[in-house]
């Protein structure tokens, strides 16, 4: 065994702790710089950038509560697997001009699954606890991911397919080739509208997925007082808080990675040259900037925007709208890529 | 049989336009009610008591509306004040009726017989005589069980209940 | 308060006041006012306080107005089921001395025989400032713990 | 190192499983750093059920066919089509079977050999 294989076991285990570091801190700001805006769309003042670092540190140090005939490896283990879940998944990601970690070694099929642990593990902590209120807020977030799963498997099947028509020699649902080859140069004005709609599609899927205000059915704080997460509290509560803001960085790189891998260097590279680690700094800033303007437009937008939907209009809007959208935008890239090219 | 026959030989008198008071005797209260439902006052808006001390007396009014004619009926009926039992309007007006009936039961003691669930609304687990009864003196409840002598911030609210 | 030591206790209530999540108890007049302590003008957020729905992610519990005998009972439960370190702001007058209802049969007279009150704050019902200052107190009687533990 | 290799995608357990272990030791630890006490057995560790004692036994729980009731909520059109259609008729079912069947067997001999 040569030093070259054991490169991606000490990938798998070093990586982690780094990407773990980036996904909370960055995750935190964007939720302070969330709540900010949100505060000045609603002319108020907001509180201090820094408050979801407090509100971490607070959560630390109170009690943890466990409810009395809840199921307490599981009510505790939850938090923990959605966190892990987030970390591994940040692994399968590209991290601005950065490839994915485990690029090569898992594709998108294996995100996707990851990205389904941090719903789960909500849901089994809302029915482990033995709070009626919970499960009923587990019983939706079971809803929930059940109705946007569905949009974002064709959004996914969408660029795959367009992938292994337009290089048939790479591998369809791996990374690499998302991030090589956007698919806006080599598609027609066809195809350029069915990505518009995909891109809307993805941007409505994250805003589920993430669970913020239009479709928070899941903790719905006046509805059902808490939702799955009522009867956590103290560093349980603090940790599905850290792994709420990791989600947000997680899905915010998804959809960076499927529609906008542009690097800065790239076009300015001509104009003056820097060093090879300017370059990564600059592209890294890039990748922030595009992470927050993305979670801007997903999280606070949306959440000041609508009000929350009842349960079966979710349903409703996911299975028939946002379904509907991406079926019209897969058959307009077909018609383009079998008509057009 | 409209609903003036019904109550014309209680002489109703008539209070002000479009309003009638009738006062019936215990016994007949319940199939007069009984017959004004069908004849068109469906619409049993309160039911209240009023205290007699005095004549030793409970006098239950029930405020009836018909949409039909615009009319409010009360009917008055008065029931003894020690062993207070009437039979509960609960098969005609039912949801009303019970609700305000549980009420009647919880603040004057009155038995309203038939009426499904008669548990206390808003005094949980008070085992005083029922407070809306004039022959219960709140003020000396209250001073008892919130006020005590001893403290001395609360030593004036005595003073102010002594004169 | 539980009596923790102090050190533990000036570290913990120092987090506690950057970000104080409360949970209102307001079934009376304490609400009235409070609403434009929430909303724009007022702003409490810009402290860091929110207002959460339940009692298990609460810190303080306010509550607002008089209590009947049936309520005080579910401020007690509400109030054991709120993790610990915990305070209480009662909330208008009715809370300090029965208020208007100091005379009623079936009001509580004052809030701090049945839980632990950390704060009392008068008015009928009291003003946003009244609250701000309330939450101010609380913050220099943590600050001035924090400076004698470790002034030790 | 075993893995699976397809014609558009791979996967590599071992490396997940390893990089899963390791992240969720790091949610582990940081798990680990919060405050563990809490009054055991008090009132503190009932459920909340908005100041009333908790629900007791089969009360507490819901029940798992209302698990999807936003979903069959939402698709209800489509389930009551679907109700009015399995009407238990035999005959009803037999006829859609045949007529699936002749559908089925027009589009072979048409287009047998093409796909």
């Amino acid at each position: 065994m040569s030093w070259e294989n054991y490169m991606p076991y000490i990938y798998a285990i070093f990586a982690p702790f780094a990407l773990a570091l980036f996904g909370i801190i960055y995750g935190l700001v964007l939720k302070g710089f969330d709540r900010k805006l949100a505060a000045h769309m609603q002319w108020r003042v907001g509180p201090p950038l820094r408050q979801p670092f407090y509100d971490v540190l607070k959560l630390f140090e109170k009690e943890n509560i466990v409810p009395k005939n809840a199921v307490p490896w599981i009510f505790n283990s939850a938090p923990i697997i959605s966190m892990g879940a987030l970390i591994l998944a940040l692994l399968y990601l590209p991290i601005g001009p950065f490839n994915p970690v485990l690029g090569n070694y898992g594709d998108l099929i294996v995100l996707l699954y990851i990205l389904a642990l941090p719903g789960l593990a909500m849901m089994l902590g809302g029915f482990s606890s033995s709070s009626p209120y919970s499960a009923v807020g587990a019983q939706r977030e079971f809803i929930m991911i059940l109705s946007y799963e569905f949009p974002l498997a064709i959004i996914i099947f969408t660029f795959a397919w367009k992938y292994s028509i337009l290089y048939p020699n790479l591998k369809a649902f791996s990374l690499l080739t998302f991030v090589e080859h956007p698919l806006w140069q080599n598609v027609g004005i066809l195809g350029f509208i069915g990505l518009l709609i995909l891109l809307i599609t993805m941007l409505v899927v994250t805003t589920g997925e993430v669970g913020r205000m239009p479709f928070d059915i899941a903790d719905a704080g006046t509805e059902i007082s808490g939702g799955a997460l009522l009867e956590y509290t103290g560093k349980n509560l603090g940790l599905f808080y850290l792994a709420d803001a990791v989600k947000i960085v997680v899905m915010g790189t998804l959809i960076i990675t499927f529609f906008f891998p542009y690097n800065l260097s790239s076009l300015l590279l001509h104009y003056f040259s820097l060093p090879h680690y300017a370059w990564l700094t600059i592209d890294f800033l890039f990748y922030l900037l595009k992470l927050f303007i993305i979670s801007f437009v997903v999280v606070t937008v949306m959440r000041v925007a609508f009000p929350r939907f009842r349960v079966d209009q979710v349903v409703k809007f996911y299975w028939g709208y946002a379904t509907l959208a991406s079926l019209i935008a897969l058959s307009l890239i077909v018609l383009d890529t079998v008509g057009g090219v | 049989m409209s609903w003036e026959e019904i109550i014309k030989d209680y002489n109703p008198t008539i209070q002000r336009e479009r309003r009638i008071w009738v006062n019936i005797p215990k016994d007949k209260v319940y199939d007069i009610l009984q017959n004004l439902k069908n004849e068109g006052f469906e619409h049993l808006s309160s039911l209240s008591v009023t205290d007699w001390i005095d004549e030793g007396k409970f006098e239950i009014t029930y405020h009836l509306w018909s949409y039909k004619f615009k009319v409010l009926l009360t009917v008055k009926t008065k029931i003894d004040r020690e062993e207070a039992k009437i039979k509960s309007i609960y098969p005609i007006y039912d949801r009303s009726a019970w609700i305000h009936e549980r009420e009647m039961h919880e603040l004057f003691g009155i038995e309203f017989i038939g009426n499904p669930d008669l548990s206390p609304l808003f005094l949980e687990d008070w085992n005083e005589k029922p407070p809306f009864r004039k022959d219960f003196d709140w003020r000396e409840y209250v001073r008892s069980k919130y006020y005590n002598k001893e403290n001395e911030r609360e030593k004036a609210y005595w003073e102010v209940w002594l004169k | 308060m539980v009596d923790m030591d102090k050190k533990v206790m000036a570290r913990k209530m120092g987090r506690l006041i950057r970000s104080i999540w409360i949970f209102n108890w307001f079934n009376s007049c304490g609400v009235t006012e409070l609403l434009p302590v929430v909303a724009s003008i007022y702003d409490m957020e810009r402290f860091g306080l929110i207002v959460v729905d339940n009692p298990k992610h609460a810190d303080v519990l306010i509550v607002g107005g008089y209590q009947t005998e049936k309520s005080i009972k579910r401020v007690i439960r509400i109030y054991n089921q709120m993790p610990e370190p915990k305070a209480v702001m009662a909330l208008g007058s009715c809370t300090i001395t029965g208020g208007m209802y100091w005379d009623s049969y079936n009001t509580i007279k004052r809030l701090s025989d049945y839980i632990p009150v950390t704060i009392y704050v008068p008015g009928c019902p009291p003003r946003p400032e009244a609250v701000f200052q309330a939450v101010g107190m609380i913050f220099e009687h943590v600050n001035q713990l924090k400076k004698e533990v470790k002034g030790k | 190192m075993i893995h699976i290799e397809t014609s558009s995608g791979y996967w590599y357990p071992i490396i997940m499983l390893i990089a899963f272990i390791i992240s969720w030791l790091i949610a582990y630890l940081i798990w680990r750093r919060g405050e563990k006490s809490y009054k055991k057995n008090t009132e503190e560790d009932d459920v909340f059920f908005a100041g009333n004692p908790p629900p007791q036994g089969e009360l507490a729980h819901i029940k798992g066919n209302n698990l999807g009731w936003g979903f069959v909520e939402a698709l209800d059109g489509f389930y009551n089509g679907m109700k009015r259609m399995h009407n238990g008729i035999i005959n009803d079912y037999v006829g859609w079977f045949i007529g699936i069947l002749a559908f089925v067997l027009i589009i072979i001999i048409l287009w047998g050999g093409a796909i």
